[in-house]
Formats: structure tokens, C-alpha cells, sequence
């Protein structure tokens, strides 16, 4: 028996060899953003691809994000194909507009003439001590976008793979680092060829025949241990990484789900208005007699993020998720 | 890469060794407009130019017209009209080389008939039948932008991208008045600045955002005043005089083209016509200012410098004249033709590939319209 | 028996009475906006204020919506009660930061010190004939914002109610106002003393027992009409208006939901992300053991705003709201 | 109101006919730093505030060194440093009127702490107990501001308001050089200019923003020079030299007193700690440059002017020093104490009244503490 020998990478490392690779591959991608260039990002995800690549290539811009985001779709109509970094999720707000307005819809205003392959970064959610406006979880605005993709790893190698196949995507994509996993490591080997995975496929994280936990981003590890955690209580957990909120894998899902006939939607982001309702719905619509219980939801609050001394009080943990799996009706069942 | 060789020339010093980082003086405009037309200026212009903006003039005025006359049959949602500002429009799309960029606001359709772009398909948008009727890069020109000012940064990244591979190209970016008190005007010329970007900012200042005068928009000296908070030149033209915003444009497209960077140009002009059709120019604007301005007529002041000139006679007036109205004659019978539709378009392109989510819902309304019309058949 | 005299008005007419009665009742009341002043607005909601108030109460502002709300904050902050209005839907993006990062949170950030009783104007959705841009749903991205109301009328009696309530709040209210209904007409008679809704209750418009519609804003007209189409297909539909998405009534929805078994949640807005899956998901958990059916969705498409000759191949209509209906396994009934 | 009544002065007329539409010459900043230390300026200087401004200059400067040691001990999350700013936010502080507003970015703690709030207090959201330590109407101070340039408006507003309801109020906002690049700086100040609003925009530029030098920011002759685009006067001035400083904010808020309207100033100055401690500033700027404005330290400055001028003496400075001293004392013990938290916070303050949704998840929270409590009074 032969193990391929890999050693533990960073998130923050394979994101850096995506776009790095990205970069030597197709000299049409660009990196641009707040302090991406000299200082290689406030995440050091652009760490060295200034001095790689030149800071045509990897440049440091005026401290403006519609700008920043404005003159990338320009650079995208003229053929390039940008990766722009948000350096905060809450700091990409200022560009909305343009992402809305223009971005989304770019392909569609001009019959398909003038597609914009550009790829916004954006570092999201909780769980670092951040103040305030550092660790807001957007997704919902983006899903709600029509035009947009909505990718985010929750692994090293998909961290790598996802990022390599929205930077080749043709249409935008909007690719959420769940910044508490950065320095998380995982067996990754950066020397190995590496798949890009397509975008839209979700999978299966851990198999299990009591009900799906159906997550993505920073809360598919929380899930995992809580899957973990509840099989002392009886519960064979499957646990379903989204991976890609649009387009949106029902499939997958609904094939879990159908399997085990429960299900609980996890996620960081505020409960109302927020991904979960879309999922819990669609879920329900596929699979109603399938299901023993309706299709819980464990979320953030519907709170500003919190202050980082309360953000354990917000963030949906373990004990949540057991709290709802406990819910799930299982008395119907004996 | 070291340190020292990524900092600019200006590396941060003590105030007591401050300097101005460049000359403010070059970047100021002149107190008055430049004009052309009636000054000693507009015997050094080119005859042939001066015809050729003369005969866009009267085309362009007309298609205005034309275009007005179509929202009143209902073969438009909407038309902002031009009239009033013919002489910025026709003169952005003639002083572009063939290989530049004009990014046009959602006012702007005459620029982009006069660039080129076929007159039905520009009026795409305001007829309703899809958003933007040409393929942007056929001619070089931006879909027609809605949000105001949006399409600022747009025109900068192009130009910087062109600029970036060594391409020999211009962007020119349109924008109101009103559109100078955006977000996006102000990130976009200062990103241009930074970058040395190849392009031109044309503002045309033609008194009002819908209702609001600029007095209620800015306090600036003018809005080319702009230009110097971000190191670039401004500009002041006299918008209603063709010859002169011709050439400041030239000029200024020529800076950029030779590496000089971004150019600020405003046109003070004034907007004839309501807003649009849907628009009660009387609520805000009294008929004496608007006189003033019809007084002041492009089109008049650039026939009334060509006949004393010798340059334009009454069968010259004609032939425009001619030429204009076969052009308003092939519009109208063009746009009453109805637009062929095809509901499939809902979903054709919003990706490359439809997502699943989208297939599903495009195999709903074909399935749904499958049934209406065989429900529509069996009723016969 | 006795009938109350009272004369048709429109949406409009009620919207601008409301704001004109809301100025003489508080001078703290400012309205603010782009051609608010002079002109009285693109959709003359405005129309004579300024004269009647003078133009510092009922201001033209420079054409900045970041800079119309970002300013209304400052106002805010110092006691006045601005009444913002953003001239479409698709024009209000540029002033997403401001409303998400500081509009939404204020009070939050400051521990209730600072609260901003600040009412943001958004004529919203399409059936108008409107060029890009002009037709947005975007409740979606406001309906995930905490710290936010969300509230829209669908009579003229809620227009004038619904805005004094709004005015009247301590908490940003972000009012949303269908622009198709600005022209519809109803009884109503302004001299008579007006009653002002509370936020945050949604209302049963028509009462039905085989289903229930759940709707709001531009698509109560469109679900009223269903039901009385339904009555030929021999179902009896009931029809919530939610008047409120953010606070969500609950209570109203559920014992409808429970009382019919069935539900269909109808809305312009995009279907994906859209408020329909928080809706379906939460009626859902509360009401599954009295569902016959999964709560199905009818909403635009997953697609940009289509132009004007399109529109009506996305809107959802009577016919796509039978669909639904019919749906809804009633073989299982029999 | 007739349509006439409602346009400002400057009716659009042709531009034949055009005026500036006010002179924009007194508007352009002078093209050095003011400065006062070391010139002949300094003997006008009042030596009472003199004394002032250097003490709260030299407790500022301990501030920042009790701050960053405090986030090495664990007790702040983050903390972003003005040492070597310090002129700028002493000044500041100390420029208003007890009425006056202050707008601070998210750098300016010190500012906040020298207009009088809580030395703890105003460390809350780098603490990370709350978003916002102060109550803002009790020193009106508005939230240190994390997203950078958004509390223009805000300033802006609240100075109109005040204007409107007739209340001797100015508001004085700051911003770094790098937030000038956002729209929202462009909007606020346009919005001021428009409304003569009394407000004092100060940018520190510090020369960089993160990594970000300022040749990568701008390319204006300087950043005063922006306020010429607005109608509204920019000074510069040697940011590291509080007499000045605080002669020109003095200035710039009597003229904004006096219905003068609004001025942008520019204060060139320099961060000598990294952006925060936990950035590593020697990965985009090199040592010399920083020494050279540690030779050129706010404090050191105005210490030599005051002992040069005999004003201070050993005492005065051991006195000086000594202050700080236990200020730092105080910061330290009090901050060495675990805040009281309590998670219902979570839900208290989102609205008036919270929503039956939160209502259902406060009650949740409170459940889960209950059983959590149960459970470890069983374990014990
Ligand atoms: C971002 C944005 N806000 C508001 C509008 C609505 N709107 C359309 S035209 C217009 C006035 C534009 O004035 P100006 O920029 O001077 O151009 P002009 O109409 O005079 O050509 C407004 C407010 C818009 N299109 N985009
Ligand atoms: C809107 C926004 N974008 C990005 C950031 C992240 N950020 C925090 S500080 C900073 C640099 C600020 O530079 P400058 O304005 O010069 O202020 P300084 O840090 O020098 O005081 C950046 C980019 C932010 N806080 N807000
Ligand atoms: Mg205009
Ligand atoms: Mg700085």
C-alpha cells in the first residue's frame, strides 16, 4: 500500500498557488486591490505575485472599491480577466452598485456580446476577533443577484480548485474566503497536479443515514464535529458542503436528503433573509414526502455581527446543531 | 524586489521638505469657454471638418426629432433627447480614431449613431425590446449607461487594459452634469489620474439634472475645476460650438494617446428638449432662459460660420437637409416595424451556460407558452 | 345603513398626503432626495412640498444617493426625521454601504444612543415599461440587513398608513413603494382621520379555505385576481398581504398556513435568494404537520430585470399562480 | 414659488455669456505647509494653549505606547497607532467649541480621548466588548469610524441640521489620505459645498494608507488642492506642528461659524508605527524614511519651541510626563479588568423594540445560558 506523500498546506497557501498558477497560465489575469502588491494583501493571499509578475500584474490600487471593482469590469470588456480582492466582506459594499448593475448583468445587457470573466474576493464571516464591520457574512446579497456565481471553499483543496475554475469561469464570480479557515491545514500537496473542481457541485462530506446537515464555508468543519459529537447521542450524520451557493447543486442535495429524510441548513450569515430560507425551501419542494421533519435552519442572528468578546454567543456551534438535529422529530420514527 | 524600488517618486519627507507634487497652474481651465466659431480660431479649422460636423449636426438634430416624434406613436418607452447639445454629441464620436472607445451615458444615442452604430439598434434599449441593441465591439462603443456615472471606471480600465498591452487606444467617457456628483466620477478620474490612463472625461454641463440646476449640484468655479484635485488638466469649451469641442477633444485624446494621461473637459451647453418625452420642463425652467439658449444654436452657429465663410451654400443646407430626413425617413419605417421577440432571451444570457435553476424555469415558459398556443389553436 | 363618503383616490395622492401630514406634525420631518424639491419628484410623490413647507424642508439635493443617505444620517444624528427617496430601485445601490453599514447598525453600534429614525423612499418593481434599471425587486438584499424595517404597501388606505407608521419609527424603515400601483385607486377619502398601521402586521385581504397566498406589495392586485379566477376551478384561495417583511408577522401567516393546509408565496422579486424561501422555509417549520404540500414559489425569474416588451413573459401572473395552485396535490384530499 | 425663485444667482446662460462662477484663486491652498513652530508665527502663538497643546501631546504619545502595549498583553484586539500624528488629533480635539462635533476615522482614538471621552471608553471597539464604548451626545463624538470616509456625510449632515434649526455648531471630520479615494469623500464634500454647511474636513495624510504610499492614491499637486473641484478653500499644513494645526482648524471652524461654509485641509504629517500592531511595516517602506520623520516628531517640536521660548522647563516637562504617567496608570489597571458582558446585548439594541424574531432567538440565548449554568452546577 503506497500514500501519495503530501504535506499540510494553509487555506491562505492554496489560495495563493491558485492564483499564482492562474497567473503564469493565462497572462490575461490581473490581481488588483487594496495593498495586494507591495504588502502581498492583509490576508497575504497575493503574497509574492508582485515581485512574480510585475505590478502591472498584481497593483496595488487607490483605496476605492466601486473604483476598484469599475475599472475591472473596463480591464474584463477589453479582454482581461481580473481578480479583484475586497479586503473585508463589509468593505465591498461601496462597489454594490457596480456589481449589481454592471457585473451581474454585463453578459445579459449585451446578448451574451460582452461577458465580464472577472472574480471578486472577498474574505467573509466571523470568528476572528474581528471589530466591527470586519466579519460580515454577505452571501445573501449575492445569491439574491442574478448573473452572478457564488463559490466558497471549505478545504484546502478546494480552496485551490474552486478558486482556478472561477478565475477560468467566463462569467463573474463571486468567491467567498471563509477567513476563519485560512490558517486552518489540511494534507495538500502544491508540487501535485491539481483538479479544478467544476463550479455548481456540491458533495458529501461525510456519509450517514440520520439526517444531512447541508452547509458550506466556514461552517462545514463546525458541522463535521458535530456529526462527530452526535453519534454519542444515536445520529448518523451526513454532512453536504454546498460549495457553490449559485448555481446551487440540487441534486446532491436533494439526493441526501431523499436518503436520509431529515435535514438541517447551517450557515454563519443571519437566519432571516438568508441563504438557508432558499435552501430550506427548495429542499422542501424536492423532497416533502421524503421528509419526516420540515427542514430546520441553524444561523447566525438576525443581529449586527457582534462585537468579538459576544461573536461565541452568535456563531452557530455544535451544541446549536444537535440542539436542531434533537428536533427533527424523532419520535415519529419509533 | 526591494523596498525603495516600489515607492513613486515622492517618497513621504518631512513637511519642512514638502513640495507640491505637480504644478497646479498648467491643470487649471481658462476663466472662459473655449470657443472656435466667430473667433479668429475658426480660420485655422479645417474646412472638410467643419462640413462634416455640419452635416452630422443636421442629422443629428433630426434624429432627436425623429426619435421624439417615435415616443409620441408609441414605438419608444422613453427618448432623452439631445437637441441643444448636438455639437458635444456628434463631436465625441468624430474626434475618435477608429481603434478608440466612447462610452456613452444613457442621453448620449446620438454619439453612438454618429460613431457608427446602426440607428434602430441603438434605440434598442429606449424601444424596449432588449437592453443594448449593438454589439459593443463592432464600433468600440459601451452599451448606453442607465446608472449614472457608472460607466467612469469602466472607460478607465479599458483604457488601462489597451494601455497595459500596448494597444494604441483612447477611451472617451460622457457624463452630465449631474453625473459629476457621484462616487464613480470621483474614484473614476482619480483612478485614471494614478494610472495615467488613456482617456477623456467629456462633461457635458447642460444646466440641469432633470429639474436640479447646478447651483444646486456644485459650488465649483466649474466643474473643470475638478480636474486639478486630481492632477489632470480641465477644460472649458463652449459646448454648442462643433469646431471648438472638436478640437479640445482632439487635443486632448492626442495627450492621452502620447502617454500624457487623462484630460477633464467640461461643454457648457444647455438641454433644449424636456428631460425626456415624460418630463414637464416648465415645473423648474422659465421660457425666457430656454429662448436664450435657442439663440444660441449649434447647428445655426456653425451654418451661420460656414456661409460667411463661403464654405456652405443653400443647396449645401439642402443636401444636409436631404440626407437628414432620408436618414429620419429609414428610422421611422425601421422602428415601425415590430421587434422580433423571443422569450427564450429571458434566459439565454445570464450565463454562458444556463445554470439548472435556469434551465428548469426557461422549460416552464416554453412549456407554458407550448400550451397557450395549443390552447390558442383549439379555440380556432 | 349608512356608507361613509368617500372619493377614489390614488396610491400616489395617498403617499404624498401622508408625507404633507407627517411635515405639519412634526417639523423635524425632512424629505430629501434628487428633483424631490422643484419638481416634486419623478412620480410626484413630492409634488408641493416645497412650496408648502419651503424648499429646507423638502430639499433638491446633488445627485449622490451615498451622499443623500450618508447625509440623512448626519441629519438624523442631530434630531431631524429625514424622509429620503432614492428616484428607482436600481438607484439606490449606490447608497448600499451607508444603509448596511451604518443606517442599519447605528443603534446597534452605539448601544441604543444613536437611533436613526430615518425613512428611505424606494419605488420598486416593474410592470411599467421601464428601460434597465428602472425595474428592480430588491427587498431581498434589505430583508437580509438586521436593524432594518422593510414595509410595502398594497392599498392606497396602507400607502398613507403604512408611511406615517414609517415616518413616525425610531428605527430606519427602508418603505418600498410599487410603482405600478402609484395610479391604482381605491375608496378612500384623505379628510377623513387616518388611522396609522403598526409595522410589522401583515393582513388577510381575502378569505379563503383550500390555500392560502401569501404575497405583498405589486403582487396583492395579481393574487386577488388569481383567487377570484379560482373560484372556477373550485378553490376557495385566501390572500395574506404581508404589508411588513421585516418584522415578519408570523402569527397572521401561520394561522393561515395551518387553517388551509396549503400555501403559495407569490413576488416579483427574483425566485432564487428571493424573500420567498425565507418565507416558505419559516411557514414551513412552523406549520409542517398541517401541510398537504410543500409551500411552492412563484416569482420572477432567476434572471436580470428583462426589458419592457419582456416583462410580462416574467412577471408572475394569474395563470403561473393557478399553476401553482393546481400543484399543490390535492389528489391526495380526495 | 414661481419658477424664478427657485434657480440660484447663476442662471444657465450661453457661454458666450459664461462667469466663473466664483474665483477660484483664494480657493487654491498656498503651496507649502503652514507652519508656526520655528517661525516668526510662533511668537503670536497664545502660550497658555502652547502649554495645553503639549501636554495633551505628550499624554497622547503614552496613550499610543499604553494602547499597543495593552494589544501585546491580549487585552485590545487591534490597535492602530497615530504615533507621530499626534498634532493632528490634539488639535483636533482641542480647536472645537464645547457645541462642535467631532467625526473620527477609525485611527483616531487620541482625537477622541483628548475631546474628553473615557480613555476605556474609547477603547471598547478595539477591546471588542461593543461596537461603541461613549455615549456620542455626551462629548459629541460620533462612532469611530471602521469603513473609511463614511463618516463624511455623516458630519455633513449633522452640520446642515444644525445650520437649519438656526445652532452655533460646527462639525469637524477627519479622514486619512487614502480614504479621500472614496466616493463618499467626494460626496460630502460636494454636499457641503453646496450647502454651506459648517463643516471642516481634515485629512491626515500620513503617506500611506496600509502599504499603500500616496503616489498610488493620487496624482493632485496635493490633497487640498481638491477643494477648488468643490467651491470650497483647501489649506495645507505641516501636520506635525499642533500650533499650527490648530491655528488653521481655529481658522477654517470661525469661518464655518461665521456662514462661511466648509474647508478641506490637509495636514502632511507621518505614521511612524506600523498601521496597526498587527502589521509588519517594513515590508513597503524602508527605515531612513521613518527616522527622518522621527527627527521631525510633533512632540520633540513643540517642546524645543517651548523650552527655546522659556515657557517650559525641566519641571514642566518631569510635570508633563508624570501626567501621562498616570493616565497610562489608570488605562492600565482599568483595562486590566475583564469588561462585564452580558450575550442579551446581542439583541438589545437593534431596534426600539425588538422583533418577535428576536424575541424568539433572545429567549433561545437565554435558554441555552440557563442550561449551560444547570449543567455545570450539576458537574460541580
Ligand atoms: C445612479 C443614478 N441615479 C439616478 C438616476 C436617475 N436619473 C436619470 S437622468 C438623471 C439626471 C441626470 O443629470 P445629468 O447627469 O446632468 O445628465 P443629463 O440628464 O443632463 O444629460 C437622473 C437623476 C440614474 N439614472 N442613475
Ligand atoms: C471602505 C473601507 N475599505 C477598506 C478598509 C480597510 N482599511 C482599513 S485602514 C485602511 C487604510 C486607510 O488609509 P488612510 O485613509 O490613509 O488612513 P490611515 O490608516 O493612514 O490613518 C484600509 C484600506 C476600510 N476600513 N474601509
Ligand atoms: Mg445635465
Ligand atoms: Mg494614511
Amino acid at each position: 500500500m503506497t500514500t501519495v506523500a503530501v504535506k499540510p498546506a494553509t487555506m491562505a497557501q492554496a489560495l495563493t498557488c491558485a492564483l499564482r498558477d492562474a497567473m503564469a497560465a493565462d497572462p490575461a489575469v490581473h490581481v488588483m486591490g487594496e495593498d495586494v502588491g507591495t504588502l502581498g494583501g492583509v490576508f497575504r493571499i497575493t503574497d509574492g505575485l508582485a515581485e512574480e509578475f510585475g505590478e502591472d500584474r498584481c497593483a496595488d490600487t487607490p483605496l476605492a472599491e466601486a473604483g476598484i471593482l469599475g475599472t475591472a469590469v473596463g480591464m474584463a470588456m477589453y479582454g482581461l480577466r481580473p481578480v479583484v480582492e475586497m479586503q473585508f466582506d463589509a468593505f465591498a459594499y461601496p462597489a454594490f452598485e457596480q456589481l449589481v448593475s454592471h457585473v451581474a448583468r454585463m453578459r445579459n445587457r449585451t446578448r451574451g456580446a460582452m461577458p465580464l470573466p472577472i472574480t471578486v474576493r472577498v474574505p467573509y464571516g466571523g470568528g476572528i476577533g474581528g471589530v466591527e464591520h470586519h466579519s460580515d457574512s454577505s452571501e445573501a446579497y449575492y445569491m439574491a443577484t442574478p448573473g452572478l456565481h457564488v463559490v466558497t471553499p471549505a478545504t484546502v483543496a478546494d480552496a485551490y480548485g474552486l478558486l482556478r475554475a472561477a478565475i477560468a469561469s467566463d462569467d463573474p464570480v463571486v468567491f467567498l474566503e471563509p477567513k476563519r479557515l485560512y490558517w486552518s491545514k489540511d494534507a495538500w500537496n502544491p508540487e501535485e497536479p491539481q483538479t479544478v473542481e467544476p463550479i455548481g457541485r456540491a458533495v458529501v462530506r461525510r456519509r450517514g443515514r440520520s439526517a444531512t446537515l447541508i452547509t458550506y464555508g466556514p461552517s462545514v468543519p463546525v458541522c463535521l464535529e458535530a456529526a462527530e459529537a452526535a453519534r454519542a447521542e444515536g445520529w448518523d450524520l451526513e454532512v453536504v458542503d454546498l460549495r457553490s451557493l449559485v448555481p446551487f447543486d440540487d441534486e446532491t442535495v436533494t439526493a441526501s436528503v431523499r436518503r436520509t429524510g431529515r435535514a438541517v441548513v447551517v450557515h454563519e450569515s443571519g437566519g432571516f433573509g438568508g441563504p438557508g430560507g432558499e435552501i430550506a425551501a427548495r429542499v422542501t419542494e424536492r423532497c416533502f414526502h421524503h421528509l419526516e421533519a420540515p427542514v430546520l435552519r441553524v444561523a447566525g442572528f438576525d443581529v449586527p455581527y457582534p462585537p468579538p468578546m459576544l461573536e461565541r454567543y452568535h456563531l452557530p456551534g455544535v451544541d446549536r446543531i444537535l440542539d436542531a438535529v434533537g428536533r427533527l422529530q424523532w419520535e415519529a420514527e419509533s | 524586489m526591494t523596498v525603495t524600488e516600489q515607492r513613486g517618486a515622492h517618497r513621504p519627507a518631512p513637511p519642512s521638505a514638502w513640495q507640491p507634487r505637480t504644478d497646479p497652474a498648467p491643470l487649471l481651465p481658462d476663466a472662459r469657454p473655449y470657443r472656435v466659431l466667430g473667433t479668429d480660431a475658426a480660420a485655422e479649422a479645417d474646412p472638410a471638418l467643419l462640413r462634416r460636423l455640419y452635416a452630422e449636426l443636421v442629422r443629428g438634430r433630426r434624429y432627436n426629432a425623429q426619435a421624439t416624434a417615435l415616443t409620441k406613436q408609441g414605438r419608444l418607452a422613453v427618448y432623452p433627447s439631445s437637441t441643444g447639445q448636438e455639437a458635444c454629441e456628434v463631436a465625441a464620436a468624430l474626434a475618435l480614431a477608429e481603434q478608440d472607445w466612447l462610452f456613452p451615458s444613457y442621453r448620449d444615442t446620438l454619439a453612438v449613431v454618429a460613431r457608427g452604430v446602426d440607428p434602430v439598434e441603438a434605440l434598442t434599449l429606449l424601444r424596449g425590446d432588449w437592453h443594448t441593441g449593438y454589439d459593443p465591439y463592432e464600433h468600440r462603443v459601451a452599451p448606453l449607461s442607465t446608472p449614472l456615472a457608472t460607466q467612469l471606471p469602466h472607460a478607465v480600465g479599458l483604457a488601462h487594459a489597451a494601455r497595459l498591452k500596448g494597444d494604441d487606444v483612447v477611451a472617451l467617457a460622457l457624463v452630465g452634469d449631474g453625473g459629476t456628483s457621484e462616487g464613480d466620477f470621483h474614484e473614476a478620474l482619480n483612478f485614471a489620474a494614478v494610472w495615467r490612463a488613456p482617456v477623456v472625461f467629456l462633461v457635458q454641463n447642460n444646466g440641469f439634472a432633470i429639474s436640479v440646476p447646478l447651483d444646486k449640484q456644485t459650488a465649483a468655479p466649474s466643474l473643470a475645476h475638478k480636474a486639478v484635485g486630481y492632477g489632470m488638466p480641465g477644460r472649458l469649451v463652449d459646448g454648442n460650438d462643433a469646431a471648438a469641442v472638436h478640437q479640445v477633444l482632439t487635443e486632448a485624446l492626442a495627450h492621452a494617446r502620447a502617454g500624457g494621461g487623462p484630460t477633464l473637459i467640461e461643454a457648457v451647453t444647455y438641454r433644449v428638449d424636456a428631460h425626456t418625452n415624460a418630463d414637464d420642463a416648465t415645473r423648474y425652467r422659465g421660457d425666457a432662459e430656454v429662448e436664450a439658449w435657442r439663440a444660441y444654436d449649434p447647428v445655426a452657429l456653425l451654418e451661420r460660420e460656414l456661409t460667411a465663410r463661403g464654405l456652405l451654400d443653400e443647396d449645401g443646407i439642402r443636401a444636409a437637409r436631404e440626407d437628414a430626413e432620408s436618414m429620419a425617413a429609414d428610422l421611422r419605417e425601421r422602428m415601425h416595424q415590430d421587434p422580433v421577440l423571443d422569450p427564450m432571451d429571458l434566459f439565454a444570457h445570464v450565463y454562458a451556460e444556463p445554470t439548472p435553476q435556469l434551465v428548469e424555469q426557461r422549460d416552464q415558459v416554453r412549456a407554458e407558452l407550448a400550451a397557450e398556443a395549443e390552447s390558442a389553436g383549439a379555440g380556432r
